[in-house]
């Protein structure tokens, strides 16, 4: 009797629930990614000879430095914010504010790095 | 036989009136609460105003004066022993409160705040005086959570979402409830010595009402089958300042913190009907007021409403016209921010439902049904009373609203049930205990839950001709037109046409729902009948009574009448019928005389 | 009015493991930005601006270690690969290591939630914090 | 003008799993979506279940996830969210029936935090109420707000994740009495809270603080009480 109550992940990220709970979702996806790559990174590095350097192929494509770039950007901008809401816990009043202005970093920030890893990329 | 539970002592309700008894009964009696809501669900969550008690913390006060405004208050039909008892224990009751953690308020010296209601008065000045203890808007939110939260603390023991549907007497003496328990739709007996039935209210007779669904009324229907009477039930309180169409309540603790009633001309009007204290004047007059105004086609716009204004220019206007003043002597004045902060989830609810802000635009408001001043007759100490002779019914105690002291006589104060739910709450509580270590559990009838399981059925077996749904909203229709504020002859026979008829159509429902889990179809046709039985009550007994009195104003008989009226009526439900016998009222201190405000 | 004190002594106040780690998630992120800030700076000093891209900054920031800039133009990596760099990066590096692998196991707290799968990660994630560190630290200063 | 709903069915006696219905019926902008609900219970389906009592966002029994997000139906008017409405039980609880879900879970976590005033020093000598400041008494306020709805604890991620953590709705109540400088037993649950499944659960998704129905400052809340693990400073 009763349905459980487990939560899918589909219908989790199926909440609406606006843009402090995107931030989240993105800061678990960048750190995940970060943390889960430069363990890979560093591994590589040790390992060099064949292995390491397809690691470190993949690592040199484009997609892939598109990618790594959010996930580092975005996690480092918002982790910011989090870090300060955190010890000044009033400061949550502006949390709209907040992830406006992150937002208005993120963008350009990345919009430049992103512009300069493809025509490095295309540049060859 | 399954689903056999006994206690000592069985709480029917988990609102303000059932957790203070549980709380005090469990303290030296094995006690159940039962409720069909979450304890913290209960509607007296939605108290908003306060609770009476004379501390005197901002001004002078006594019980005495809280004893003679509850007394005049009541129309005189209050019985003043009792209003006495409450009105003396009050200060008391509210400091235990405040030591079981309730956040009131505070005054810049840190005592508990209070606030001017409507009826509350300084007795030498006649003035209105700050008697209501507060926790912003929401002191019956804060009363209901604290004791909820002490009834976790001493574990008491809840049956969370059971509905009683029957309840037991053998020999004329209570021997224990059945309930449904909503999440399986099983039926448990309860099989106890003491029984307190504190099921609140039942506003939801009416069509615009400030009561929530659950209020139908269920334990004093549940008396009436078993023999005990209902009393004044004529009695009903409609609160002048129900948001337009919805109901939804608004605070008296508005006018208290200054706002005015306009009418659709921009006069403010109360000052016609009463003299001093204008618009803190008690609810039936103000009510009566607003109803004038609106028949005499000053509503705004010639709608049946008025409007109830508290932007802080209106409020400063008023105040310096009233000559009203700080507690220090300076002139009284408000901002639009103070009112926010003293106020804020009735601006919150203006601002939901009305797309109103009462900070810069006055509210649209009309009576609504609120507050039942009849019900299961008891004493002072809970103990149910079977007639005139104040018999009382061995094992059977009420408090609360479903039951009637009378501490409310024909209209209740403002500020006075949270009073008299945590008052008589404990003393049903702790009395119900004392009687229950005391006797042995009376045997239980054989197959106990037969009665409770027939009644249910019946919506089965119906031909499917009528639905609940149809059949409330005629009911609360009628009651709402021809039981409203002002009543005559013709329009409460028709009222008790209809609902004759009503209880005939009743029959032909047939709940469509076969399944047993959260049947809230057949519980929602159970509760219905309840509420026609009431209504048949209430207009059978407001019939009778040739007189208007605090809640009931009839326009064919405006006077009161001391002579003739000057009694508590006993309804009680026979063979089908409707009965009345007549109580005397105690009379100490205060002879009837003339009210005016 | 009350005149109790009002602080809780650090027997009491609960900080445990968890709430431990959390503050030092908030100061390693304090740390990491400040590690990378001066990292930045440093490249600045040094004449990134003309030899390195925008995103090769960011990377070195992130990491300041002289393998991040060999396919720049620097012309010389002797400066890029000097004690005070290897320091910086090696902070950078036990910090983040350990504010990332914390960081799983936060992430992995949501799923497993009996009492003994949560110590037996927490086991593995301060092995793993152990390895990452000694092998990052390895490869920084004796590749 | 006509709506349209789209709700969650599930009865547990005759369905393997749960299914939509849609019921188009007339509506008024200034509805509530709960009194469209008892109009479709009333009128088209009387097998509908759902819990309901005060109708006007003060008891808490109306949680539901309405277009997608939380909310009491009884405080969201149809204008609010137009005539198109999807409604479906609160997340992370077991499903009864239809929109009710098991509220047990979510009780007992409340439970966990001493939910109630502790002091057990002496009472004032005369009798009367314990002194408090009014500025003492603002540091708790907001949380004293809360219904116990579920909107927040439902909305919750890490609580969806696992319902062993405390959630947001305990949290609030633990700050109330933390907060309330009348209550002595702040350190006992400042250590129940800092628990595995306590504080450091929250990870500011702030969710909560946007379901709440009466606007309590949830997240901010949580944040008070990690920097009192912290610096064990109450002020
Ligand atoms: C909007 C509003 C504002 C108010 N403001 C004030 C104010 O400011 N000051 C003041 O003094 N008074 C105020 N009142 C009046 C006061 O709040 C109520 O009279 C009082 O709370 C009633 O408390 P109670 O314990 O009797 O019943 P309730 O709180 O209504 O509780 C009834 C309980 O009975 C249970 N129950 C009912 N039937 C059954 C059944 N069949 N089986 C099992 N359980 C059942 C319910 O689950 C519930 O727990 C207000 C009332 C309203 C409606
Ligand atoms: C300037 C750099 C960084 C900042 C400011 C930062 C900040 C933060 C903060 C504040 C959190 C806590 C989030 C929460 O509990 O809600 C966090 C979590 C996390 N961080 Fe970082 N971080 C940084 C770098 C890194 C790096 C380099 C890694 C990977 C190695 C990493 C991996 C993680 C992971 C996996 C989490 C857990 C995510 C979650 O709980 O959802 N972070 N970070
Ligand atoms: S904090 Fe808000 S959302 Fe959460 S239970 Fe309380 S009232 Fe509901
Ligand atoms: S949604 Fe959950 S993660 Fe924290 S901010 Fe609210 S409790
Ligand atoms: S019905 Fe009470 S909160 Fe919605």
């Amino acid at each position: 009797m009763g349905l459980s109550r487990n939560v899918s992940l589909s219908t989790a990220l199926r909440y609406k629930g606006q843009g402090p709970f995107l931030t989240f979702i993105l800061h678990r996806i960048g750190g995940l990614g970060m943390a889960i790559f430069i363990g890979i990174h560093i591994l590589a590095s040790f390992l060099s000879g064949d292995v390491g350097n397809a690691i470190n192929a993949v690592y040199e494509s484009w997609v892939f430095q598109l990618f790594i770039f959010f996930c580092v950007l975005f996690h480092a901008i918002n982790g910011l914010r989090i870090t300060i809401v955190d010890l000044w816990p009033k400061l949550i009043e502006h949390e709209r504010e907040a992830i406006w202005l992150e937002w208005a970093v993120f963008i350009p920030v990345y919009a430049i790095a992103a512009f300069a890893i493809i025509r490095s990329a295309l540049g060859g | 036989m399954e689903n056999l539970h006994q206690f000592d002592v069985i709480v029917i309700g988990a609102g303000g009136a059932g957790l203070m008894a549980g709380l005090y009964a469990s303290r030296t009696a094995k006690t159940a609460v039962i409720s069909k809501l979450y304890p913290s669900r209960s509607h007296t969550g939605a108290a908003q105003g306060g609770i009476a008690a004379a501390l005197g913390n901002i001004e002078k006060d006594t019980p005495e004066w809280h004893c003679y405004d509850t007394v005049k208050g009541s129309d005189y039909l209050g019985d003043q022993d009792a209003i006495e008892f409450m009105t003396n224990e009050a200060p008391q009751i509210v400091y235990e409160l405040e030591h079981m953690g309730l956040p009131f308020d505070r005054t810049p010296e840190g005592k508990i705040a209070q606030r001017p209601f409507g009826g509350h008065t300084n007795n030498e000045s006649g003035r209105p005086v700050r008697r209501a203890c507060h926790a912003a808007d929401r002191t019956g939110h804060m009363i209901l959570q604290t004791l909820y939260q002490q009834c976790i603390k001493n574990k008491v023991n809840f049956f969370d979402e059971f509905q009683v549907v029957d309840f037991l007497m053998v020999d004329g003496k209570a021997a224990g409830v059945v309930a449904v328990e909503l999440a399986t739709g099983q039926l448990h007996t309860f099989h106890a010595k003491a029984v307190i039935f504190a099921t609140g209210g039942h506003g939801r007779i009416w069509e615009i009402t400030s009561n929530a669904y659950a209020l139908t009324g269920d334990g004093i229907a549940l008396a009436l089958r078993r023999g005990i009477p209902a009393q004044d039930m004529e009695f009903f309180q409609f609160h002048p300042t129900g948001i337009y169409k919805l109901g939804i309540l608004i605070t008296e603790g508005v006018r208290g913190e200054g706002g005015v009633l306009i009418n659709g001309k921009g006069e403010r009007f109360m000052p016609k009907y009463a003299k001093t204290v204008k618009d803190l004047a008690s609810r039936d007059v103000v009510s009566r007021s607003m109803y004038l105004e609106i028949r005499d086609g000053r509503g705004i716009n010639g709608q049946n409403y008025v409007y109830l204004d508290v932007r802080a220019e209106t409020v400063n206007k008023y105040a310096a016209i009233d000559g009203r003043t700080n507690p220090d002597g300076t002139p009284y004045t408000v901002t639009g921010e103070e009112i926010l902060k003293k106020l804020p989830d009735i601006i919150d609810f203006c601002r939901t439902y009305l797309g109103v802000d009462p900070i810069t635009q006055p509210m649209p408001v009309q009576p609504t049904a609120h507050y039942a001043m009849g019900g299961i007759p008891t004493n002072v100490y809970g103990e149910v009373l079977l007639d005139e002779n104040k018999t009382v019914v061995p094992g059977l105690f009420a408090a609360g609203e479903c039951a009637c002291v009378s501490v409310h006589g024909a209209n209740r104060l403002g500020c006075n049930s949270l009073l008299d739910i945590v008052v008589f709450g404990k003393h049903a509580g702790q009395r119900a205990a004392e009687y229950a270590n005391g006797a042995d559990f009376a045997a239980l009838p054989t197959a106990p839950e037969q009665p409770a399981r027939a009644a249910l059925e019946v919506f089965y077996k119906g031909d499917g001709a009528e639905k609940v749904f149809d059949l409330a909203n005629e009911m609360k229709h009628e009651m709402f037109a021809n039981m409203g504020v002002f009543r005559i002859e013709e329009g409460m026979k028709h009222a008790l046409a209809k609902i004759r008829e009503l209880k005939e159509r009743i029959k032909h429902i047939k709940v469509s729902d076969s399944g047993k889990i959260f049947n809230m179809e057949l519980i929602n046709a159970w509760e219905l009948n309840n509420l026609l039985e009431l209504a048949e009550v209430t207009t059978v007994s407001a019939l009778a009574r040739q007189e208007s009195r605090g809640g009931h104003a009839r326009e064919d008989f405006p006077k009161r009448d001391d002579a003739n009226w000057l009694k508590h009526t006993l309804a009680y439900k026979k063979d089908g019928k409707v009965e009345l016998k007549y109580k005397t009222v105690a009379i100490t201190k205060y002879q009837p005389k003339e009210r005016v405000y | 009015m009350a005149t109790k004190s009002r602080t809780l002594p650090l027997s009491k106040r609960g900080l445990n493991f968890e709430m431990l780690m959390w503050i030092f998630t908030r100061l390693s992120a304090l740390a990491m930005y400040a590690l990378i800030l001066f990292g930045v700076i440093g490249a600045l000093i040094m004449g990134a601006r003309n030899q390195m891209s925008f995103a090769d900054i960011l990377r070195w920031g992130f990491m300041p270690n002289s393998t991040h800039v060999q396919s720049t133009n620097v012309p010389d990596l002797a400066p890029w690969s000097s004690f005070l760099w290897n320091l910086t990066a090696t902070l950078l590096l036990l910090v983040g290591t350990a504010h990332g692998v914390h960081g799983l196991v936060v992430i992995a707290d949501d799923y497993v939630t009996s009492p003994r799968g949560r110590l037996v990660l927490r086991f593995l994630s301060i092995v793993t914090m152990i390895s990452i560190s000694i092998i990052g630290a390895y490869v920084l200063w004796a590749l | 003008m006509e709506v349209t709903l789209k709700i969650f069915r599930y009865n547990p006696e005759v369905d393997q799993k749960f299914h939509y219905e849609t019921y188009t019926l007339e509506a008024e902008e200034t509805d509530r979506v709960l009194d469209v609900l008892e109009r479709i219970k009333g009128q088209k389906d009387g097998t509908l279940s759902f819990r309901r009592s005060c109708a006007h966002g003060v008891c808490g029994s109306d949680a539901l996830r309405i277009n997608g997000r939380n909310m009491l139906a009884c405080k969201t008017l149809v204008r609010d969210v137009g005539e198109k409405i999807t409604v479906e039980p609160i997340l992370g609880l077991k499903v009864i029936k239809d929109l009710i879900v098991d509220m047990e879970p979510f009780f007992d976590n409340y439970k966990k935090i001493l939910p109630y005033f502790i002091n057990e020093s002496p009472l004032p000598a005369d009798g009367k109420e314990r002194l408090q400041s009014a500025e003492a008494r603002a540091r708790f306020d907001e949380t004293t707000k809360c219904i116990l709805c579920a909107c927040c604890t439902t909305s919750c991620p890490s609580f969806w994740a696992s319902d062993d953590y405390l959630g947001p709705a305990a949290l609030v109540t633990a700050h109330r009495f933390i907060f309330d400088d009348r209550d002595e037993a702040a350190a006992e649950r400042m250590q129940i809270i800092s628990e595995t499944s306590g504080l450091a659960r929250c990870h500011t998704a702030y969710n909560c603080t946007l379901a709440c129905p009466r606007e309590i400052p949830i997240t901010q809340a949580i944040g008070e009480l990690k920097m009192v693990s912290v610096t064990g400073k109450l002020d």
